[in-house]
């Protein structure tokens, strides 16, 4: 969809889908880039984690195909609680729950796509009682969530693309220089600096993903 | 990478079908392998049910049985299970007198157990163990893991479940078994996750790590091998000051010597030595002690030492008989 | 090397006294440490004896109590123990019923309980174990090498004589159960003498040593490392092969998978898996399993596979109760 | 003790001494190599036994220097067979009781040498069920014991330390490209030819020591 088509008549399945195979795609190719900076500050196994979740994503997509969007988001919030373990499990799957009720039978625009975000990083926050500033995957997901709420219902699809891109980076690498105070790296310490935290930049792989899938001009 | 497996994504199945074929007359696999439960569950008690990562065998489907837990929960290796495999292992062993959920501290198990707590429809609870005092409490972090003590606060709360304890009975005495417990431990070696194909981490020749957690975390200090009278004492003290805080100074204890899968037993009895005469001469008398592979990191060699601070009370629980896979007597 | 030591000549001596501490409910140590006995010895009972070398505990100590050994002498680390431990140790615990001594056949370990006997004065008696396949039984050789299945001789033999069988009796069984028991190991990786300070040998990163001997002795071949189903399945055909020459071809069987110190549980139930699998295949019934460190190396990664043919008679004596450090149950 | 001294007094407790002295610290000298040829065909710890072994012996030091020589013989196989273990510790062991018993109250000159050698072979091949061939110390002891026996009662101190220590230098070398039939070595089958004995080797280095203490001259 380009974003005059979700403005016009919101989000289709087939959109969904094709982000979800782009999601899957990063996510497989950067299993190991995400397990090695989870073997610096956690216990080696995002990368692993989330594979096996977002493997279990694509397993349902025959599923997933005959949903609204919402129940899509739904069945790969329930998926990845179910398949992913660990602290991302929850947190992911949370954030897609999180999600799926926020559409309220709606259209999903632009706007309503906001609102959906916003929602979802509440529902992180509530399960992991954490907030910004903790090394967590919040330091991507926030700053992506307040520049898809400012950018409004008519935004350049090119220009939203780069805003978001330009957030889910800036988020991630934020997470270097500061000291976990949740999750796995928060024991830690000190050691915990200098490093980029593996939610951060898995949040970051997805939201590249999922943007090229809605916003890149068809080939 | 050198593992008996056959492949990764099989290694945890493979292993748990051999687990359950073995101790067939204590335990059973539940459905969809989902958990681990006992043989012959009882619902007229309080369920006992635990889980975390896998690799730290035989906890906890190894402490499943008579007297200890009524089902676990075996995550993939290192990695919380998933809510619904506590909800699953919930509503088959959970009857009227509630579930008991004990889980070690760590962001993923609390947020996994907690998502089944709110899905189960009966009587919950849960008793967060984090006993490891290598990592200090502070602002910073989300309180201390949950390593080695977990098997003395299982087995104690086993015992006193099986005797016929209510629900919130056990969680004040769960409550109350974590508070009087603190451990520490140390690795030689790092261990190999077979997903990964490669050790967590990497030590030198000549280097340890000082207070390591059971999935090959960081520790307090990467420092030079030495002896294990120096290396039990340095231990011995962290655990000390630690206790201390809450008052305790002396007294009986249970200790437990706990190996991390590399380790052979005739290395952990020698630093049960150093460790028992260490304790000893600071005024703890050693009520009971075990020495063994209990909490372990897949091929981590290694061990933590364990004290828990025990009454007449908690002796008689402890002593209770057990039957499990891994712990057995009375 | 890695080892959580003093000094390597105290290494064995304060591992024991550890242990002695730690399992004082079951064992006493001897005078001048020579051996190991029952706590509570039962001089009206034909009185069993074992030894050997030390690094493979829990074998022979931990397997001292009531229904199994009466003593057991440890030796130097991989090295037999001396005729004075065994005449000391058979004085000690030795009655009127006499006295059996169950001894694994090396030559070091052969000669010295030889003439422990020859200086014994009260009636004595020897089994001698050798249950390793791998090496073959030919003119070359002094027979086959006593490995892990001296852990069920051990128990079945044990049983009768907790039971009051006679020393004729029991040296019958015992005879009778090693002709039944066939083993084969598979090392990962070397085991490291303490006293040695370096590994007994070297395996390449993708090797492993098939048909290993318990104190690291080369084996068959040198092979590639390969899926733990093809390891597993080498060893069965191995062990099948030899004990069908003794007309075993199926049937009831114990079988036990043992870890030789440094491969942790969720490896060896995954190689019990694969055993267990392949042996039912080919007709055998597993009566009975075990997994666990029972006859190790040392901290050698690697296992062993052992079957006994057993009739009902065996399985009551396996199953009769048990209460060592290393083995309980019943 | 020279030669001609043995034929008139007998071996005196002092030669006996000094000649413990010698063995120990070749023992100890060499326990390293000991070692490393029992890894190549056994498990390692000849040389440990070894050392264990004759520095028990030496601790015996005073408690032999109060005994005729034949009851000092028995002292030296208790000790070894109290702490060396292993196949050597019985076989060694063996050895000097036989070869205290062999004394029978004489005076002991290179005759009665040779019969106590003797003695103490057939001791060893009686306790190891063993024979010349099978890759044994013996392969080093029956050529050193025929040597002893053919030089006679009157034999030159130099001439005859030279025809002992190549005896035993033959008998230690002839061991490789045999394949063991007796002990540990006897496992490997094939795979332990090839390699020195390490109880040849190490009766070999007996040999030499006790030969330079014995006819070495005062220096
Ligand atoms: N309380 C929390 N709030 C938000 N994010 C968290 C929290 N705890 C952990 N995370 C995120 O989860 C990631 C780790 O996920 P993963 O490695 O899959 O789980 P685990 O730490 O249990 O092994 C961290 O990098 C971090 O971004
Ligand atoms: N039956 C035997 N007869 C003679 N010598 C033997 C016999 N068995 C072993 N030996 C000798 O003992 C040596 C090994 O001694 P050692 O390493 O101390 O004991 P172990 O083999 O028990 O470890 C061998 O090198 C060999 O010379
Ligand atoms: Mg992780
Ligand atoms: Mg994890
Ligand atoms: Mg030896
Ligand atoms: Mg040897």
């Amino acid at each position: 969809m380009s974003s005059t088509d979700a403005a016009q008549t919101g989000l289709t399945i087939e959109a969904l889908t094709k982000a979800i195979d782009a999601v899957v795609a990063t996510i497989v190719d950067h299993a190991s880039e995400l397990t090695d900076l989870d073997m610096a500050i956690g216990d080696g196994d995002h990368g692993l984690n989330m594979k096996r979740g977002f493997e279990a994503v694509r397993g349902a997509a025959a599923k997933i195909a005959a949903q609204t969007p919402a129940d899509a988001l739904k069945t790969i919030g329930t998926t990845l609680i179910m398949t992913v373990g660990g602290a991302s499990g929850p947190l992911y799957g949370s954030l897609f729950l999180a999600m799926s009720k926020a559409v309220a039978d709606r259209p999903i625009d632009l706007v309503v796509a906001a609102e959906m975000l916003e929602a979802g990083i509440q529902a992180v926050q509530s399960r992991g009682k954490s907030h910004a500033g903790e090394k967590t995957m919040l330091e991507t997901l926030i700053p992506v969530g307040a520049a898809l709420t400012a950018a409004g219902p008519a935004a350049d699809p090119a220009a939203l693309t780069a805003a978001l891109k330009a957030a889910a980076a800036a988020g991630a690498a934020s997470t270097v220089p500061l000291r976990a105070s949740k999750g796995r790296a928060s024991f830690l310490g000190e050691r915990s600096i200098g490093h980029m935290d593996p939610g951060a930049r898995s949040s970051e792989l997805m939201v590249g993903a999922v943007c090229d899938a809605f916003f890149a001009p068809a080939p | 990478m050198k593992k008996f497996m056959n492949d990764a994504e099989q290694f945890l199945s493979e292993s748990l079908a051999g687990f359950v074929a073995v101790h067939a007359d204590v335990v059973a696999l539940g459905e969809g392998g989902l958990y681990v439960s006992r043989a012959a569950p009882n619902k007229a008690k309080v369920a006992l049910i635990s889980g975390g990562g896998s690799g730290h065998e035989p906890l906890h489907a190894g402490f499943v049985g008579t007297g200890m837990l009524d089902a676990a929960c075996p995550g993939q290796v290192f990695t919380s299970p998933t809510p619904d495999q506590m909800l699953a292992a919930a509503n088959a062993v959970g009857g009227a007198p509630g579930v008991l959920f004990i889980v070690k501290n760590y962001s993923g198990d609390c947020m996994n157990f907690e998502m089944a707590a709110e899905l189960y429809e009966g009587k919950i609870a849960t008793v967060l163990v984090n006993d490891d005092v290598a990592v200090e409490d502070s602002t910073w972090t989300t309180g201390r893991r949950g390593v080695a003590g977990t098997m003395i606060v299982e087995k104690i709360v086993g015992a006193a479940a099986e005797a016929g304890k209510s629900l919130d009975e056990l969680k004040a005495l769960g409550d109350r078994v974590v508070a009087a417990t603190r451990s520490m431990g140390v690795a030689l070696t790092s261990c190999t996750v077979p997903a990964a194909g490669k050790p967590t981490f990497t030590l030198g020749e000549d280097e340890m790590e000082m207070g390591v957690g059971i999935h090959g975390e960081p520790g307090r200090r990467r420092v030079k091998l030495t002896s294990a009278k120096t290396i039990a004492g340095e231990m011995v003290e962290a655990i000390v000051a630690d206790i201390a805080k809450s008052g305790v100074t002396g007294g009986p204890i249970i200790l437990l010597v706990n190996g991390f899968g590399g380790t052979p037993a005739g290395e952990l009895y020698l630093m049960a030595e150093m460790a028992r005469t260490d304790l000893a001469a600071r005024g703890f008398t050693l009520a009971r002690m075990i020495v063994g592979n209990y909490i372990t990191s897949l091929d981590m060699a290694g061990c933590s030492i364990t004290i828990t601070a025990v009454d007449d009370a908690l002796l008689a629980l402890w002593d209770a008989p057990v039957k499990t896979a891994g712990l057995v007597w009375g």
